[in-house]
């Protein structure tokens, strides 16, 4: 694997193929979650008016240079996410560029937009932003933990840091998944994406509808235009990463977009159905039920 | 040279001639009396210099033409010569130093105090044991009328308390003496010598007679307290000649008359010395009179040498070395800390810091405090070296335990002292200090230096004291007058040329050590640029720190590594006390580390079994049984110095209230001598198993929980250097850990952490102790804001941030991806649960500094403030780009180690494939990652510029909350337990355990201290019963062990 | 209570010391090789009669020294004490009691004649009973009584001050005159041994116990002056 | 040695043993102990000539009964005149 | 039973019955007092050790002549030992005398156990 200058709209036609995907499903499972509570729900196409118009809008202040930046930071941390992991298994082009790195870059790129994010909300000088982060990063890093272990039980499970060497593996069949090989890993995994996904039962860290808290509070136009980019892109780079890591990868678009659809959903159901917890609430559910399982499930490799 | 008998004739004669002065002719009197002791010690140096330099054995001295044993005769061989010039040297300098006194009190007591000189002189020399006890008598009353010198009114009842005790015991040792006569039938010792058998029966008993009282001489716990009354209310001038010639000469009598009694008495000196010496530290802890803590330190160290001549078969030919090196460190000390008292107006402890207007004296002072706690280059160190060898190589733990306890409750009270020297407010009045006193002083502190000297010559070692890298830094002593930023020039030069000169010699570990000591260290140093005047004190101690640390990587045997481990503590606790409130930090720093090298010393004494020159890398051939031992105490000893969990609590306080500059270079470079250590041990003695268990596995699970909490516990601190300093806590436990794993990534990490730490932590403590010179405070919700007035600040702690947190694409990251490799070779699964859980916590802290720092609302009372100065700046400048280089190019510095660590362990080494990095399980990018994430950077920021370049720039408080627009900052800023729901999701693990428990220690040693004390109840009566009490207890004891 | 108590218990223990000597004691039938030596070479190497003279003069010399420096050294220390600046607050008034006519008298004529008296012993110490210590004390009972007959009197400090100095002196002289021209530190062959028994024989050992007996006797003096004269302080 | 002399040394040290503890006795006055000390004093260097010692019994006597004793009784006579206790 | 035992067991007794004084009576004056006697006892046991059952004191004459005498005398070295015990006990106890002295005149006490502004 060598970087080869097609790569570049290889990436970009990924990029393009993620955010339109992105943007769709999201519409269409806020609308089943409207439906199922008797609601009509949003147009499909809502998302795409939303940040067409939020990226035109002519209202445009600044708190700084970090202000400024967050958001760039926020994108950078979701598109980069996305291309340094393998999209399409067994597809050259569709690896983006992941020859740049393996699953620990994932790991740790993540974090690469939270805190850009946090940071420019930060500047902004609203304690309320400051508030949303101390909230959003303590859930975050409790979140991480399961998932950090999970990650590393597959690893060793597959004694390889290499996503397409691990998808490779979970070939020949579901039963080869890693959700089957090693459930509660993959259990822990995924309560860590509900809380990686901040929505309900744990999405008081944006908490959008009622009060006006949470790091965008201060963003606007073209900046949260950014960010609700991001918004599309970086949940299914997450989810990416799930389905290479615990459900096989997927060898074309078709299945990436079917599984991609699938454990969104997952996180949209849980969603519905519970309450919003705390933030230390959240913070010991984790520790309490993601830890453990996953401990178990590094044990059982 | 003339003969010794002479030394008694010039004192005495002179003694009797001041009768027939004048009265009022008090000048020539006391010029008489300097000349005749000069003119003693004059004579003693002759002899020791024929006895030292040019070998002769000892002379014997006749009296009355007959030889022994049917006349007194005299001896002076090389012990005895340096004791007598000891002895007329305290003499000669408190003489000059009582000057006032002694003219106010007349010829009389110049007589008295030549007599008393005279006195213990005799007792060096003679060989009778009646002449002994004359001798001891005139020592005895001529006391008595010395204690009188004094302007406390109190010394007369002191005076009365000791006559008292000198009449039981004169009683006792009468008695003593003449059944022993009568069992040997000779009074002379050396005729004494022979009969197991004649002292068989009562005679045993009359030695007992004849022992005990000498030993009451020595202060015994708990027949002593009439000499703490002496010390604390008589002249300090004569507190001196107690402490230090009266002390010594009972010692050596106690050391004669051991001759007659033979080794089986050696456990009862070494017991009751053993028993003083823990019993009066501890006492001394709760002391707040300096005089009286002298007393008690004072008893103590002759307590221990008194111990250490009970084990004078064991130890040899040592035996002299050992306690000649204890006697004189304590002699000089003391008698020097004494004369300083005089200098110091208040009585207690506290008012010592009137002193600090004279850094001479501060320098004698650390000098003194040095010798008496045994560090290098002083005699005491090697004394203790080889005392510790000694006894471990003969199984005697229990010794080691004991003395090594004392010791640290010495330190204690000392180091706690120095600090109040350092710290404490000055009187308002302060008086001038009388120059005869502070060069009597200044003499005593110099004859430490010189016995230092000696000591290192004769310790069959390299002399410390010739070492380069420790004459450098001791040079700047000399050079303290010079204007700070020419010193700062000299400091940075001498580092680079030391590092250009011997880099050759270095192995790739050595050379990543040695870049960062001293290249790192002259990079710290630039910023050093930005203090103006002469910054006494500063350049000394730093350098002490860096050369210990040059010495340190380069130490082949144990003892070049530990004495270079000595050097480096003390350098950095003086440097670390500098801080404005540093003192208690400093201390427990200094108490956590000797600690520490306690038990360095004790493993490496286990190890060596009585070798000499013990090499390190004889570390992996040590015996099976002992090997874990060894490395328990070795290991404990290095991970003090890098603080893991339990022995971490002097760490954040330490690094955090340390000057600006210092913060880094205690934090980025101090920190790895530990690491150092342990990479050392582990290299060499791989892991050995206690129990079934692998070492490396506890120091595995040592090491996460370490990360786990230094993390945890950073991310609730309020205060930005300690939260940097937790934070390098729980960074060092990243690295223990990485080097338990014992595999090949493990030590790569771990060295690499190595690099990273230094750069990045250093640039953090650098930055952020910028902005806090700037604002005043060191707490993170008093400032906020200052992004827009200190970009470049606001710049560095972004890039130290996200490399510290391992957030690609820079270095940080570097290090966490050769983690997880690591990690994935090794089979120890729940430790590594505790650092996946350490990971992101991480970050929690780190966001909050950078948060609660520069961004969120700027405070009314810092909106004119200014960038850190320049020369704070460029060292972070500096850093950035090494960070930037280092994350794109790992391989410059790791490459190399790469290949060497194949030594050790040949499996799971990285390729280096052009840009590539690739290990077993997965692969790495340095550059593409740094390309790809810049390249994505740069489209989404020129996206939003096309968009939205024309942002307005709005005021901070252009914001709208709760409906309303806030109208204070303060009440805006969101920094204050900025993690409240960590707080309350995991409070238990907050609890200060670590900190109660070392609290509760100090707390019941000085509870014990405090009731044991009241034992000392001042009443003469009582001390006949303690003094009789000690008697017929061990005489008690005696029996029932027979 | 608890201190007699306290008291009685130690003593018991240092009594059981004491008894445990006891019973170990063994007498001695015959002299010990020092003791032996002495009776034997005594009167060759010293020329003196009394051995016990002899011991405590040569073979102890050294000793003998520091028991002269002793009362040499008390006696400073007891006019430092008493007279130093050391006084505070409490004064005690002296109370006189009168001396009668008969003392007065009797000092007169007793004074000369116990004076003689010392002289004869410490002149004789080699030969009979008594030396310079018993003689000095002689002579200082002369000064005593006249102390008792008239408490006002006021001694010479300087003379026995001198006295004191300028025996020690040449104490210590003969001491390193016995290094230059005999045996050693204090070796009384400095001076013929004489006719054995003869009053002008034992080397020096006479003439270092009239040293000292004029040293003792001034340093007693000098100890009861000061207590005597101490009121004035 | 004679039965005679025994019981007569027997005697004298009971005597001593006797003064001595009229010496330490509470309730007699110091100038008594003083005087008591003096007296076993005395009674030692008896002792002493018993024992084949003239030269210490002298010094004894002279020194041990005799200076010391005068010395008491000045340091008494000046001290009696403030507050005894 | 002999002499000498009598005289030491007197020494032993003496010098207790001394300490038992200077350990019991709070007066400074009544404490000397108690080494004086404690004194006197121990000059009385080194003379005792030193004797030798019907010899004649060390001091040669026509009754002891030098022939004989090492085995008609007594130890003399003891006696040499006490002479200087005696000397130095004096010059002792002149010491503390002038010592009581002068706390009576500045503290206005001769008990002891008043004197305790030293301790701890």
């Amino acid at each position: 694997m060598e970087f080869d200058w097609i790569k570049i709209p290889y990436a970009l036609l990924t990029l393009f193929i993620v955010l339109n995907y992105g943007l769709l499903m999201t519409a269409i499972i806020q609308k089943m979650g409207a439906r199922a509570g008797r609601r009509y729900g949003i147009r499909f196409y809502q998302n795409y008016i939303d940040l067409i118009k939020n990226y035109s809008m002519r209202s445009k202040i600044t708190h700084g240079y970090m202000f400024y930046l967050g958001p760039v930071f926020r994108l950078t941390g979701g598109i980069g996410l996305l291309l340094f992991v393998p999209t399409i298994y067994g597809s050259e082009m569709w690896s983006n560029f992941s020859f740049s790195g393996d699953l620990i870059l994932a790991l740790y790129f993540v974090f690469f937009g939270t805190l850009g994010m946090a940071l420019g909300a930060g500047e902004s000088g609203h304690p309320f932003a400051a508030l949303g982060v101390s909230r959003g990063l303590s859930q975050v890093t409790a979140a991480e933990l399961p998932f950090a272990i999970a990650v590393f039980t597959v690893a060793l499970q597959y004694q390889t840091l290499n996503f397409n060497e691990i998808v490779a593996a979970q070939q020949g069949g579901f039963l080869n998944w890693t959700l089957f090989t090693n459930p509660f890993a993959v259990a822990a995994a995924m309560i860590a994406f509900l809380g990686m996904m901040m929505r309900s039962p744990f999405d008081v860290v944006v908490a959008p509808q009622e009060i006006p808290i949470g790091p965008p509070t201060e963003y606007h136009s073209a900046y949260l235009a950014l960010m609700q980019t991001n918004r599309n892109i970086f949940p299914i780079a997450k989810i990416v990463v799930y389905m290479n890591l615990f459900f096989g990868g997927a060898g074309s678009w078709p299945e990436f977009m079917i599984k991609a659809f699938l454990l969104y959903l997952v996180s949209a159901l849980v969603g519905v159905v519970f309450p919003r917890f705390r933030v230390e609430q959240s913070i010991r559910f984790f520790l309490i039920w993601g830890v453990p399982v996953a401990i178990i499930g590094l044990l059982w490799v | 040279m003339v003969s010794p008998i002479y030394l008694i004739v010039i004192t005495l004669g002179a003694a009797f001639l001041l009768g027939l002065l004048s009265e009022r002719r008090t000048e020539l009197a006391h010029f008489i009396t300097v000349l005749a002791l000069a003119a003693g010690g004059l004579v003693s140096f002759g002899w020791l210099w024929i006895m030292a330099a040019e070998g002769a054995s000892a002379v014997e001295i006749y009296t009355a033409g007959t030889k022994p044993p049917f006349a007194i005769n005299l001896r002076v061989g090389l012990p005895e010569a340096a004791l007598l010039l000891l002895i007329y040297l305290t003499g000669l300098m408190s003489a000059i130093h009582m000057k006032d006194m002694l003219l106010r009190k007349g010829r009389r007591a110049m007589a008295v105090l030549l007599i008393a000189i005279m006195a213990l002189a005799g007792i060096i020399m003679t060989r009778d044991i009646f002449n002994i006890f004359v001798f001891f008598e005139l020592v005895a009353i001529s006391t008595g009328g010395m204690v009188l010198l004094s302007d406390d009114p109190r010394a007369l009842s002191a005076g009365i308390k000791y006559l008292i005790i000198a009449q039981v015991i004169s009683i006792l040792l009468l008695v003593g003496i003449i059944f022993t006569y009568q069992a040997t039938g000779s009074l002379n010792i050396d005729f004494m010598k022979t009969p197991e058998l004649a002292l068989g029966g009562g005679g045993t008993l009359a030695f007992f007679l004849l022992l005990v009282p000498l030993l009451v001489e020595l202060k015994p716990f708990p027949a002593n307290g009439w000499a703490l009354d002496i010390y604390q209310s008589a002249h300090p001038a004569f507190s001196a000649i107690l402490s230090a010639a009266t002390g010594s000469a009972a010692l050596f009598a106690v050391d004669k008359i051991m001759d007659i009694g033979g080794a089986s008495w050696g456990p009862v000196l070494t017991g009751v010395g053993l028993l003083s010496f823990v019993v009066s530290n501890i006492l001394a802890l709760v002391q707040k009179n300096d005089r009286r803590l002298l007393g008690y330190s004072s008893v103590a160290q002759t307590g221990l040498i008194l111990a250490v001549v009970g084990q004078r078969e064991l130890l040899g030919e040592s035996y002299l070395f050992i306690a000649g090196g204890l006697l004189i460190g304590h002699a000089v000390a003391k008698a020097g800390l004494f004369y300083l008292s005089d200098l110091v107006k208040g009585r207690m402890l506290t008012n010592w810091a009137d002193l600090r207007r004279n850094p001479l004296l501060v320098f004698a002072f650390a000098t003194f405090i040095a010798m008496l706690s045994g560090l290098p280059p002083f005699p005491g160190f090697y004394a203790k070296w080889e005392l510790v060898h000694a006894l471990m190589a003969s199984g005697k733990t229990g010794l080691v335990v004991l003395i090594l306890f004392g010791a640290i409750l010495e330190a204690g009270y000392l180091f706690r002292w120095f600090g109040y020297l350092m710290k404490r407010p000055q009187s308002n009045t302060p008086g001038t200090l009388p120059l005869r006193g502070v060069l009597v002083t200044m003499a005593a502190a110099l004859a430490g230096w010189l016995a230092a000297y000696i000591w290192g010559e004769l310790s069959g070692y390299d002399n410390l004291l010739s070492q380069t890298a420790l004459l450098f830094a001791l040079g700047f002593l000399l050079i303290d007058w010079f204007p700070a930023k020419l010193k700062n020039t000299i400091a940075i030069a001498g580092m680079l040329a030391f590092f250009w000169q011997s880099y050759t010699g270095y192995d790739p570990i050595q050379m990543i050590f040695g870049i960062i000591i001293l290249v790192g260290g002259a990079v710290i140093l630039l910023a050093s640029y930005h203090e103006r005047g002469q910054r006494i004190g500063f350049y000394p101690s730093a350098l002490l720190m860096f050369a210990g640390l040059a010495m340190l990587i380069v130490a082949e045997q144990s003892f070049q590594f530990f004495a270079a481990w000595e050097v480096l503590t003390l350098g950095s606790y003086f440097l670390i006390l500098r801080g404005k409130n540093a003192e208690p930090h400093a201390l427990s720093y200094i108490l956590f580390s000797l600690a520490g090298a306690f038990a360095i010393i004790a493993g490496f004494a286990l190890a060596a079994q009585g070798q000499a020159g013990f090499k390190i890398t004889a570390l992996a051939d040590v015996a099976a049984d002992l090997a874990p031992w060894v490395f328990i105490l070795l290991a404990i000893g290095f991970m003090t110095k890098t603080a893991v969990i339990g022995l971490h609590i002097w760490l954040p306080g330490a690094h955090a209230e340390a000057e600006t500059d210092v913060s880094p270079m205690v934090s980025g470079i101090l920190l790895k001598a530990g690491l150092f250590g342990i990479i050392v041990l582990l290299s060499n003695m791989g892991s050995p198993e206690l129990y079934g268990v692998k070492l490396t596995y506890v120091m595995l699970w040592i090491g996460a929980l370490t990360a786990l909490m230094g993390n945890l516990m950073a991310a609730f601190q309020e205060d930005a250097k300690r939260l940097l300093a937790y934070s390098s806590i729980g960074q060092m436990g990243y690295a223990i850990f990485g080097l338990a794993l014992m595999n090949h990534l493990g030590w790569l990490m771990a060295l690499m952490f190595v690099i990273n730490h230094y750069i990045y932590k250093s640039m953090l403590f650098l930055s952020v102790g910028g902005v806090a010179k700037r604002t005043g405070t060191k707490l993170m919700y008093k400032m906020g804001g200052l992004i827009t007035l200190m970009p470049l600040s606001f710049f560095v702690v972004l890039i130290g941030i996200i490399a510290v947190s391992g957030v690609p694409p820079l270095s940080g990251f570097g290090g966490r991806w050769m983690f997880y490799n690591a990690i994935l070779d090794s089979e120890n699964r729940l430790p590594m649960i505790i650092i996946f859980i350490s990971g992101p916590i991480a970050f929690l802290y780190l966001f909050r500094l950078i948060h609660a720092i520069f961004l969120g609302q700027l405070k009314d009372e810092h909106r004119k403030l200014k960038e850190p100065s320049f020369w704070i700046m460029v060292p972070q400048v500096i850093y950035v780009v090494l960070l930037l280089a280092f994350a794109v190019l790992p391989g410059m510095a790791l490459q190399k180690v790469d290949t060497f660590l194949n030594g050790m362990f040949p499996e799971g080494g990285l390729n280096w494939d052009g840009l590539l990095i690739t290990s077993d399980y997965g692969y790495w990018s340095p550059v593409w990652i740094m390309v790809v994430t810049g390249g994505i950077f740069a489209a989404v920021f020129m996206l939003l510029l096309a968009i939205n370049r024309k942002a307005q720039k709005v005021k901070q408080f252009n914001i709208v909350y709760s409906a309303e627009r806030p109208y204070r900052p303060e009440t805006t800023h969101f920094a204050w337990n900025f993690f409240a729901p960590y707080r309350k999701a995991i409070w238990f693990l907050l609890l200060p355990i670590a900190t109660r428990f070392w609290g509760g220690i100090t707390e019941a040693l000085h509870a014990t201290a405090g009731f044991m004390r009241r034992f000392y109840t001042g009443d003469a009566q009582h001390y006949v019963f303690h003094l009789l009490g000690f008697v017929v207890g061990l005489y008690l004891i005696l029996l029932g062990v027979q | 209570m608890t201190k007699h108590m306290i008291t009685f218990l130690l003593l018991l223990g240092i009594g059981a010391i004491f008894a445990d000597l006891l019973t170990g004691f063994s007498a001695d039938q015959n002299l010990n090789a020092s003791a032996e030596f002495y009776a034997t070479h005594t009167v060759s190497d010293t020329g003196a009669a009394n051995i016990v003279t002899a011991i405590i003069v040569t073979f102890r010399g050294l000793d003998t020294l520091g028991e002269v420096t002793v009362l040499f050294l008390t006696a400073a220390i007891v006019a430092l004490v008493l007279s130093g600046d050391m006084a505070g607050g409490f004064q005690v008034k002296p109370r006189r009691w009168p001396v009668g006519e008969l003392l007065e008298t009797g000092t007169r004529l007793l004074v000369p004649l116990i004076a003689l008296f010392g002289a004869y012993v410490f002149i004789n110490g080699h030969l009979t009973p008594g030396g310079g210590f018993q003689g000095g004390a002689i002579l200082a009972s002369a000064m005593l009584l006249m102390l008792l007959a008239d408490p006002t009197r006021r001694f010479a400090h300087k003379t026995i001050a001198r006295i004191e100095s300028v025996s020690g002196l040449f104490y210590v002289f003969i001491g390193v005159l016995g290094l230059a021209l005999a045996g050693g530190f204090l070796d009384n062959r400095i001076l013929p041994l004489g006719d054995f028994g003869s009053l002008l024989s034992a080397g020096a050992i006479p003439l270092i116990y009239v040293l000292i007996g004029l040293k003792v006797g001034a340093e007693f003096s000098s100890i009861m002056t000061s207590l005597s004269e101490s009121e004035d302080v | 040695m004679s039965p005679m002399m025994l019981v007569l040394s027997l005697l004298l040290s009971a005597a001593m043993i006797g003064v001595a503890v009229m010496a330490v006795w509470p309730a007699r006055s110091t100038a008594v102990a003083v005087l008591a000390a003096g007296a076993v004093s005395l009674m030692a260097s008896i002792m002493f000539l018993v024992l084949a010692a003239p030269d210490v019994a002298m010094t004894e006597a002279a020194i041990g009964s005799g200076l010391t004793t005068f010395l008491f009784f000045f340091v008494l006579g000046r001290v009696r005149s403030g507050k005894d206790d | 039973m002999t002499l000498q035992n009598i005289a030491m067991s007197t020494g032993f007794i003496l010098i207790l019955i001394g300490l038992y004084g200077a350990m019991t009576h709070k007066n400074i004056l009544r404490m000397i007092v108690g080494f004086t006697i404690a004194g006197t006892g121990t000059n009385l046991v080194l003379i005792a050790v030193g004797y030798l059952p019907g010899r004649a004191a060390p001091i040669l004459n026509a009754a002891v002549p030098i022939e004989t005498a090492s085995a008609t005398i007594v130890d003399p070295v003891p006696q040499a030992l006490v002479l200087t015990a005696i000397v130095i006990g004096l010059g002792v106890t002149a010491l503390m005398l002038a010592f009581a002295y002068k706390i009576h005149a500045t503290k206005g006490t001769l008990d002891i156990s008043k004197l305790t502004d030293l301790k701890w």
